[in-house]
């Protein structure tokens, strides 16, 4: 039985039915039972030997190639599998410590993290440290052998049941602000480490503040190597870009043109020739951005990674979103802003309204974006950087008074 | 026509806004908007104390009798603030059709109340579908004996639980029903800091509102509440434009503040001319409303034209240009995120705000 | 699917490219553009010897039986470079109609021609507003003995007056005429790179062309239209691109390259965003007009949904970006502009795009 | 009689019939039958005391106030007075030599020019100085008592015509940029002067080239002080703000809401509701800014100032042509692109189209606007400059490779 072959078998009999579904990370917060289930699918997963599937045998990996790895994203295409609270740890952690890790790191920590028994999450984002992600102020100060931290991350989803965090935390302040930068394993269960659910404009909150407060980690935390975190940041961040631009959609999702097209129909708003028109442009930007996505694919497969040209999903994905809530509101009209409570459609489209916000500003902004296109894709010359050659403390970070 | 503010109407901007700015904090209307009613009743009492609630009503009914242009001054900062008070509900929708429906008793009754704020009032125009005036398919108006009995549903009614009385369009023309006689149901909002609800109305007691031309009552408050309801949007854009432009000076990213980046200091350029073009228009429909009313109905549709979406895209730039920060329900960008949404939908769809322009232009 | 060139079809847009570099300058279109025919016979004699104008004729009748991936990849070279010869009036809107209307007769005398370039033929398909189609309420045919006279106008015939044959869709279906007793009005034309008449038929004689349902061959004929256009569009998108993007490499103000600022930047970044969805756009219709031509009606409308507003923002924004010197008549930017701007507007409208896209997608 | 009924009476007997009209400068080129008729009537209004009414009485102008100037404004709004080709000459040049001339150029210069006899041009732009208008590299040298000129102007309207240019030359290109500028009175008729016209994309030349191969200036060509031109720049650019500002455009607009609307009615396209809500948006636009402009007029009545809120009704009016282009394009359909060669109609619309992309270029990219209404009024941080304390010399500028 060749390996597409046994995915397939294995995901027939294991992969839980829609109802099951556990919700990613960054969409809601789970409960005690679909953490559970999460886990255990995750340890079966394991067990069928579909875990780790291009990580080293020794540490309870596969040791099989990316090819093994696209068959099963292919096939569990078709499913809503319950992996989503492991999309930091399998997707972004694992492989940097598979990277960057020591014998001793990898032995303790990527098996149990294959079975599904620890969970990781990723301390990068700070109040002062948002586009500017080298802007890190929370400070680790060597004690002996061991390190202290103090200071805080926000944005970090899965907090509330990782047990692990990835951590960039700053070493030397008198290093220019990209050096002095150093990357850390952190004990979520550690004295001092506090974690506050942060609640978005959706009213949810899937996203934590993570307070450090003289937090002791032992000398053997760090990954890579002291005052290297950048680059580690820099890999970490890089198998992000790959991870979500893997991923697929599959909620309902008001905001996309059919579930709109077909409100239209039943609110008799399909006939207003101005709706029409709105609805086709609609359309047009999702298929545009379906079939660019579908051509950077076949490109990859044959051969041309797609490199920062992710960023174009990135931005018009924000862009369409955006584009949808306008069309939206001329469909559902005032239903889009009040509805009886028991309404769940009215429920779900104002959540979409509300959480679009986060697809031009999270993950980077469409700013952020622009700038990346414009630099790494087509080349064009930087900005004068003022933050490269001081000292990180002589810096302005921040959001501080003129 | 005059654009701009005399120094009595700039006084009374300043009145307000600092009363908003003593009254109705950020803290406070969040405190505000988790209670059952949803409204600020101390801070209702004060406005009214102000004399704002009777800004635009005749001085016989105890307004102020000034106009349109002052009402506009305070909406703008009640909108800045997103002051959570029935005043576009009261004093601006129920008062508008009181005196547009011009039936003496009823003016004599209501409007002295509306205008000092001891009593509020809501109307009901619409039905399911939140078009104006389809209520009149929605609910059915009959004679019983001397009453008469309103059945069926109006939604979408701004501030209705807590309103005392209801101004309801019919399929027979106007009535007034008492605000504790509706079965209301209160419906999930987008924005938390405006409270609407459906009405139901079975058999409901209601006086009738003799009228020669219902219809046009409801064309005339259409126009004053699309004048009102952008100048509350006019404040909501410049308060957007100014915590954006300030968030864009102190906020620093990659060593230097954010506005200094064109990325985010010509997004300023563009709030910031969106700002006062919005402003001109506000203010010009305002004029008309008090000085050439015959001549409204275009600026008005004018107002929403360019409010409402204007509006809207401010405050989701405004947003966006706060990056993370905004996106979190401790700052206060979603607010207003959800208040111009709100507003932009409101009184029409962009679609039909436009179809009316055209019309009213002769297109 | 397959959205990405095979080594064959790169190879093809090479030689093209190359031709078009050797002989297709800017100079060059400069100069035919002033003369009385405006179009490069010599260039299109080296396209016709490169097997490019008969790339979507089946093999049968003389072409390459390759296909519209194919034909797009030559349009699109043809678009970067403005090349002023008829492909798109002869190689894409005749011949397609000459296979759409499947008469053995007509095919055999006129597509090997066309195939070879020997020959060129137009279509004239609308009446005065320009409507797609509405030739067949200008154009009158009417019977004399064996033959059919036409009678009527027929506007925005591209590249008519240098056509051998011209195929009139009249109010009794197809005709064919010959380019020569046709009474050519040659249009003012916003675009100089692409020439447009009007036709007169006074008692012209024509063939008619059997044909079972002209309407669909009309609607067949739009469809590769639409995409073959598109594909032309793309190249125009591309080029604009490219230009623009090494003009804010070497363009200094302020001390510093222009493609250093942010607004220069994130605008050539928006340009590359929409030019890559397009392009994928494009080859998405194309391989569905060669793999599953049934499914094409939505791709194709999409195809002009996305690209005739894309190209034209995309033109002049790159005019935009290279300021002054992009007004100037000696810098090329105008030229794509004006391209950009006919092209949107040769199939219809964004409009018209918009309404068709809609209806096909059965919204 | 006041001045009112003085300026109103002159007029309804002088000013000549909409037939009559002498075309802008930046419009097209006058007919020598144009130009004389337009010198004609500035003689005429001088000799009625109506010429340079904020002008020094000592130099032929009226030595009135800004009441009496905004008075005349307000009666010649009503006709299209001949003026254009001295717009340049009276909105620019004279003021600023008024400001800044000696006895001798003011005496030599003002009168001639009140009377019609003379015409100015601006020399500042060069292909290397566009957005960047001190980035100037037309030198001037100091050869004894004379200066010799070497360089290229470009955009320089009425050039064609002109009987003196104010040039901007670099004087010490080893100061910084913004130093070692000079403006100098050019005679346009010096040996060494070479005027070409520059054709537009509109295939139109209101402006030209102009080429100053070692033109030989006098010591008292220097307008203001030497290595004080960018001062000198930056008064007549303020001159040409509200000069721009203040003119009304009265020309048959293709563009104009009025104008598609009357044209969709005439071609039936007027009840697509599609087409009525673009024409209803294009209304919005135009009205908005034409309001907003009132606005501003009203503010400055009231005493204050509009400043660099200018840039607001200039970044509008552009975005607003761009509107009207697309709308101009849903109404006139394929008229747009192709028309019989008599139809005024089709050649006036693609005028307007192919004139459009001036309006967010001239005068200042819509780029440059927004940076201005950000520093200027928003009083937003600047960017870093990396051009401010370099020499000129070593400085990077225009068009150069890497």
């Amino acid at each position: 039985m060749d390996f597409r072959e046994r995915v397939r078998t294995w995901l027939a009999e294991n992969a839980p039915r829609g109802d099951e579904r556990v919700p990613d990370a960054s969409e809601s917060v789970p409960s005690e039972a679909q953490l559970a289930a999460a886990k255990r699918f995750q340890a079966a997963l394991h067990d069928a030997g579909l875990a780790g599937i291009t990580w080293p045998v020794e540490y309870g990996g596969q040791g099989l190639t990316a090819a093994e790895q696209q068959i099963f994203h292919e096939e569990a295409s078709g499913y809503d599998l319950p992996t989503g609270v492991f999309l930091i740890s399998m997707g972004m952690c694992g492989p940097t410590l598979v990277d960057l890790g020591t014998h001793e790191q990898k032995s303790r920590h990527l098996p149990p993290l294959l079975r599904g028994e620890e969970i990781w999450c990723q301390l990068f984002s700070e109040p002062g440290a948002g586009s500017d992600v080298a802007g890190v102020q929370t400070r680790a100060v060597r004690d002996g052998d061991h390190w202290v931290v103090r200071g805080q991350k926000v944005w970090t989803s899965g907090a509330q049941y990782a047990d692990f965090g990835a951590l960039l935390a700053r070493t030397d302040p008198g290093a220019v602000k990209h050096r002095g930068l150093t990357m850390f394993i952190v004990d979520m269960h550690a004295p001092g480490v506090t974690v506050r659910p942060l609640k978005d404009m959706t009213g949810s909150a899937p996203f934590n503040e993570v307070y450090l407060d003289d937090v002791r980690l032992p000398a053997d935390a760090v990954l890579g190597e002291v005052d290297a975190g950048w680059s580690a940041a820099v890999a970490m961040l890089g198998h992000e870009r790959v991870s979500i631009g893997g991923s697929v959609r599959r909620r309902y999702d008001p905001l996309a043109f059919e579930n709109l097209a077909a409100l239209a129909r039943r609110r008799g708003r399909a006939d207003d020739p101005v709706v029409r028109a709105e609805l086709a442009a609609l359309y047009a930007g999702e298929r545009k951005l379906a079939l660019f996505n579908a051509r950077l694919r076949q490109q990859s497969d044959a051969g041309v990674p797609p490199g920062a040209r992710g960023s174009v999903a990135k931005l018009a994905g924000a862009e369409l979103l955006w584009q949808a809530v306008h069309v939206a509101g001329l469909v559902a009209g005032a239903r889009t802003i009040a509805w009886d409570p028991g309404d769940t459609d009215g429920d779900a489209l104002a959540l979409a309204i509300n959480a679009t916000p986060a697809s031009s500003i999270a993950g980077g902004t469409n700013q952020i974006q622009r700038g990346i296109i414009g630099d790494r894709v087509l080349g064009l010359p930087k900005e004068p950087q003022v933050d490269r050659d001081v000292p990180f403390r002589q810096l302005r970070v921040g959001t501080q008074a003129g | 026509m005059r654009l701009i503010l005399d120094d009595e109407q700039t006084q009374l901007a300043t009145s307000v806004r600092d009363l908003l700015g003593d009254h109705c904090t950020s803290a406070r209307v969040r405190e505000v908007i988790t209670t059952d009613e949803g409204i600020d009743r101390p801070l209702w009492t004060k406005l009214a104390e102000l004399g704002a609630a009777g800004l635009a009503v005749g001085e016989e009914f105890g307004g102020a009798g000034a106009g349109h242009v002052e009402r506009c001054v305070v909406l703008a900062e009640l909108g800045a603030a997103l002051a959570p008070v029935p005043y576009l509900a009261s004093a601006v929708l129920a008062a508008d059709t009181v005196t547009a429906l011009d039936d003496r008793a009823l003016a004599e009754e209501l409007l002295p109340d509306l205008a000092s704020g001891q009593r509020t009032a809501a109307i009901a125009v619409a039905g399911a579908d939140g078009t104006w005036g389809s209520s009149a398919e929605s609910v059915h108006a009959a004679r019983d004996g001397d009453l008469w009995r309103l059945a069926g549903e109006a939604a979408f009614v701004v501030d209705g639980p807590t309103a005392d009385q209801v101004l309801v369009y019919a399929d027979h023309g106007w009535f007034a029903v008492d605000g504790g006689a509706v079965a209301w149901r209160p419906s999930t909002t987008l924005d938390p800091t405006r409270r609407i609800a459906r009405a139901e109305l079975v058999g409901t007691a209601a006086r009738h509102i003799a009228c020669p031309d219902p219809e046009a009552v409801l064309a005339a408050v259409w126009d004053r509440a699309a004048v009102a309801l952008a100048a509350e949007q006019l404040g909501v854009m410049r308060r957007v434009l100014d915590e954006t432009v300030d968030y864009a000076k102190a906020r620093v990213q990659f060593g230097r503040p954010i506005g200094s980046y064109q990325a985010v200091k010509h997004a300023c350029a563009d709030l910031y001319a969106a700002c006062e073009q919005a402003e001109a228009v506000v203010r010009h429909a305002a004029w008309t409303a008090d000085h050439d009313p015959a001549e409204l109905p275009v600026p008005a549709a004018l107002a929403q034209v360019v409010l409402s979406g204007d509006a809207f895209d401010t405050a989701a730039a405004g947003l966006q240009l706060h990056g993370g920060i905004g996106y979190t329900w401790e700052h206060d960008a979603h607010l207003y995120y959800k208040r111009a949404k709100t507003s932009e939908l409101l009184l029409g769809t962009p679609a039909s705000h436009r179809a009316l322009l055209a019309e009213r232009l002769g297109v």
